[in-house]
C-alpha cells in the first residue's frame, strides 16, 4: 500500500476507476490491472476508515468518561 | 365673656376633653399630611410622631399634630409598608385616618385607624415617572423608552458565554449576599465563580450617591468582570426607593459591564430594574440565573460535542457503504465487461462464418450463370452468321439474275436499233437510193441530162436515164 | 480451298461480290468466275461455322460432364 | 466470231457504232457496212451472255445441292 | 490449368469474354478459342472456390468447437 | 491545554468543526484530528468553568483591607 | 498465437475483417486466410478475456474475503 496516498485521493481515483469502467473505457487489457487498483484502493480506505474509527472511538470514550455532568 | 370662676387644670382639661368627646367621638378624618419626628418601638410596636402641614415648596408649617399608631393603626402601618415597599417614616407624604383623642397630659393627639397604601403608591409612582422621564430625557443615547419597555445601553450589551468574574453590589453581611454566596458557591455543577463583593448601603435614598460610586469602583478595577449583580434581601424588606434613584437607574442603564439586578421586590419593577440587563426577584434568583447561564453553554458543548460524534459515527457508516457500493459495482461493471466482450466477440464469430459460408456460394452461382450465359451465346452467334450467309447466296443470285436480264434488254435495243436504221428499212418506207457508177451518191450535181443511173426502190433495181433536173424544195 | 483465308475475309469479300454485283459493277466477262467465288467464299465459311459449332458444342458436352455444382 | 474479243469491247463497240449513226457520222454508203458489223456484235454478245448465264445457272445449282444448313 | 492464375484474375477474365461474346466482338474464327478458355477459365474457378470453401469449412468448423461463450 | 484561548474563541473554534463536520468538509484522513481538537476544546471549557483563577482573589482581599465604605 | 499484441488490437483487426468480408471486399483467393485469421484473432481474444476474467474473479473474490464493515 502507498503510503502518502490520502483517503480522498484514494477514494477519488477510485471513483475514476468504477467510471470508467462503468463508460466501458478500460480495454479488456488492463480491467484487471484496473482492478487490482480498485480493490487495493479499497482496502487503503478500509484500512483507513478503520483507523480513523478506532482513533475516532478512543477519543469518544475519553469523552465520555469525563463526567460532563456531574 | 362670662368668667367661670377658677378651677382647676384638671377640671378645665376634663370640660375640654366633655366637648372634644362630644364634638369627634364618633369621628374619623382622613387628612393628608407629611410625617416628621418619627419614632418606632418595636418591643410594644408603637409608633410615634408628628403630623405636619407645609407651605408648599418651603419648611413654614401651616398645621402640626403629635400623632400614634399602636394595636390596629400599627398593624395598618406595617401592611402599608409591607404593600408599598415603602417604609413608615419621615419625610413621606401619606393619606392617613385619624381619630381625635384629647388627653390631659398629652394634650390632643391624631390616633391612626388606618392608612391609604394607594395614595402613598401614587406619589411613588408619579416620582418614579418623573425619574424615568428624566433618564430619558437627559440620557438620550443610552436610554430609549420604546413602546412600553425601556432599552438601555446596559440591556443591549451580550452576555459572555460563559459568567466568571462577577462584582456583588450588596450590603456588607446581608442575607442577600450571604444567600447569593452560598448558591453560588455551592452549585451541583462544581462551577467556580469570582465574586467581588462591592458592599455599600442599600436601602434609603442617601445611599444612591453611595452605591454609584460603588458602581464606579467596580469599572475601575483591575479585574475584567463577566456580570454586575446588585442584590439586597432577607429581613424585613421596605425600602426600595433608592432603586428608584436618578442617579442609581442611569449609572446602571449607562454601564458598559451587563448588570443582573435581584433586589427582592414582591411587588413592583423598580426603575433599577428596568435599566438593567437581567432582573430577577431575589439574589438567590441571580445565583440560579447565572449558574444556568453557564449550565446552557455546557449544553451547548454537549451538544456540539453530540453533533459531531453522530455526524462522525454517521460519515464513517456512510463511507464504508460507499466503499461496499463501489466494490460492487466495479465488481458488475468488470463482469459485465467481459461478459459485453463475450457476445461482441460471438456475434463477429457468427457473422464472419455466415459470411465466410456466403461469399463462395455467391461466387458459385455467379460462374454458374457465367457458364450458362457463356455456353448458349456460341449458339446464337452462329445461327446468326448461317443465316447472314443464306441471306448473302440470296442475294447473289437474285442480284445475277437481275444482272443478266438487264443485260440482254440492252442487247435487245441494239437489235431494234440496227433493224430501223438499216437500209432495207427505209426503202420499205419508200425512199430509194441511187447508184451511179456502182456508188450509192447523194448529190445530185454528180448527174447530167442523160447519164444513165439506177434506182433501187424495196427489192428491186430501176436502170434509168436522166432527162430534166430542176430544183426541189420539198413541197 | 484456301486454307488460310479465316471466316471474317471471307465473309467480307462475300459481302464485296454480293456490293458488286448489285450494282452491277462486274463484267459479264467475269460474272460467272465472281459468282463461282461467291459459292466457294459460302461454302468455306459454312464449313467454318460447321467447325466452330462442332467444337463448341464439344466444349459444352465436355464441360457439362464436370459437376458445376457438387 | 472473232474468238477474242470480250462481251464488254462488243458491247463498247456496239455502243459506238450506235453514237455514229445518231450524229450522222456515218455515210449511206457505209451504213450498210456499219449496220453489218452492229449485227454481228449483237450476235456475240448474245453468245457470251448465254455462255454466261449457263455457267451461273450451272454454279448455282451446284450451291443449292449443298445444304446450308446442315 | 494455370498455376499462378489467381481466382479473381480468372473471374475477370472470364467476364471479358462474356461480355466479348455478349456484344459479338469475337470472330466465329476465335469463338471456340474463347469458349474453351472460358471453360477453362470456370473449371479454375470452380476448382478455387471448391478449394476455398473446404477450407473455410475446415476453419468455422473448429470455430465452432470451441466454445465462444461459456 | 493551551491557557489564553477564551469560551468565546474555543466555542466559535468548535461551532466550526461541527458545521465543518456537519456538511462532511472534513475528510477522512484529518477526521480523528478534528474531532480530537474538539474533544480538547470541550475538555479546556468544562475546565475553565470549573476552576477559578485567584489572581482575582488576591485583588478582592486587597480592596477589603481598604475600607470600603467609609 | 502472437505472444505481444493486445486485446484491443486484435479485436480491431477482427472488426476490420468483419468489414471487409461484410461489403465483399475479401477476394476469393484471400478468404480462407482471411477466415483463419479471423479465427485466430478470436482464439486470442477469447484466451485474453478468460484470462482477465480469472484474474478478475481472483481479485473479487479476495476482496470478497475481506471483510468491508467489520
Amino acid at each position: 500500500m502507498e503510503a502518502d496516498i490520502t483517503y480522498e485521493q484514494a477514494y477519488a481515483e477510485l471513483k475514476q476507476i468504477e467510471a470508467d469502467i462503468q463508460r466501458e473505457a478500460v480495454s479488456v487489457d488492463l480491467l484487471a490491472i484496473k482492478i487490482k487498483r480498485a480493490s487495493d484502493l479499497i482496502a487503503i480506505c478500509q484500512a483507513k476508515l478503520q483507523k480513523t474509527e478506532n482513533e475516532v472511538n478512543n477519543i469518544i470514550s475519553q469523552m465520555e468518561k469525563r463526567p460532563s455532568n456531574s | 365673656m362670662p368668667d367661670s370662676g377658677t378651677i382647676r387644670l384638671s377640671q378645665l382639661a376634663t370640660r375640654i376633653e366633655q366637648v372634644l368627646e362630644d364634638a369627634f367621638s364618633t369621628m374619623q378624618f382622613w387628612v393628608i399630611a407629611d410625617v416628621t419626628n418619627h419614632t418606632h418601638k418595636v418591643n410594644s410596636n408603637y409608633h410615634y410622631f408628628e403630623l405636619v402641614e407645609k407651605v408648599p415648596g418651603s419648611d413654614k408649617l401651616i398645621a402640626k399634630f403629635s400623632a400614634k399608631a399602636w394595636g390596629s393603626g400599627a398593624n395598618e402601618l406595617a401592611l402599608f409598608e409591607k404593600r408599598t415597599g415603602q417604609k413608615f417614616t419621615n419625610n413621606i407624604q401619606v393619606l392617613i385616618r385619624v381619630r381625635v383623642q384629647y388627653h390631659a397630659t398629652y394634650s390632643i393627639q391624631l390616633d391612626v385607624t388606618g392608612i391609604d397604601t394607594n395614595f402613598t403608591l401614587g406619589v411613588i409612582e408619579q416620582q418614579r415617572q418623573i425619574t424615568l422621564e428624566r433618564l430619558c430625557r437627559e440620557n438620550a443615547k443610552h436610554i430609549q423608552k420604546r413602546g412600553e419597555e425601556y432599552w438601555t445601553r446596559n440591556k443591549s450589551l451580550q452576555l459572555p458565554l460563559v459568567i466568571q468574574r462577577i462584582a456583588v453590589v450588596c450590603a456588607k453581611d446581608s442575607a442577600g449576599w450571604q444567600d447569593f454566596h452560598h448558591t453560588m458557591e455551592n452549585n451541583t455543577y462544581g462551577y467556580r465563580f469570582e465574586l467581588s463583593p462591592y458592599f455599600t448601603g442599600v436601602q434609603g435614598e442617601a445611599n444612591a450617591d453611595a452605591m454609584r460610586k460603588r458602581m464606579l469602583d467596580i469599572f475601575n478595577a483591575p479585574v475584567k468582570y463577566d456580570l454586575v449583580v446588585i442584590i439586597r434581601g432577607g429581613g424585613a424588606q421596605t425600602d426600595f426607593l433608592i432603586f428608584d434613584h436618578y442617579a442609581v437607574g442611569q449609572v446602571i442603564a449607562r454601564f458598559p459591564i451587563p448588570v443582573m439586578t435581584g433586589i427582592g421586590h414582591q411587588k413592583n419593577i423598580t426603575i433599577a430594574d428596568l435599566m438593567a440587563h437581567t432582573s430577577v426577584k431575589t439574589p438567590t434568583k441571580a445565583a440560579e440565573s447565572i449558574i444556568d447561564h453557564n449550565r446552557r453553554f455546557q449544553e451547548l458543548l454537549l451538544t456540539v460535542q453530540q453533533n459531531i460524534i453522530m455526524k462522525v459515527q454517521q460519515g464513517l457508516v456512510v463511507r464504508n457503504g460507499q466503499l461496499d457500493k463501489l466494490r460492487a459495482q466495479v465488481t458488475n461493471d468488470a463482469h459485465r465487461l467481459i461478459s459485453l466482450n463475450k457476445d461482441s466477440l460471438y456475434e463477429i464469430q457468427q457473422r464472419i462464418i455466415g459470411q465466410g459460408r456466403a461469399i463462395p456460394f455467391q461466387h458459385r452461382i455467379g460462374i454458374s450463370n457465367l457458364a450458362a450465359s457463356l455456353l448458349s451465346q456460341p449458339k446464337i452467334i452462329l445461327a446468326a452468321k448461317r443465316k447472314d450467309l443464306e441471306h448473302n447466296a440470296d442475294n447473289i443470285r437474285y442480284y445475277q439474275a437481275a444482272f443478266l436480264k438487264n443485260r440482254r434488254e440492252y442487247l435487245n435495243y441494239y437489235i431494234s436499233y440496227v433493224k430501223n436504221v438499216s437500209p432495207e428499212s427505209t426503202l420499205k418506207r419508200g425512199f430509194a437510193m441511187v447508184i451511179y457508177n456502182g456508188k450509192i451518191i447523194s448529190d445530185p450535181d454528180l448527174l447530167n441530162t442523160g447519164d444513165k443511173f439506177s434506182v433501187i426502190m424495196r427489192d428491186k433495181e430501176l436502170l434509168t436515164t436522166l432527162q430534166n433536173k430542176k430544183d426541189y424544195n420539198g413541197s
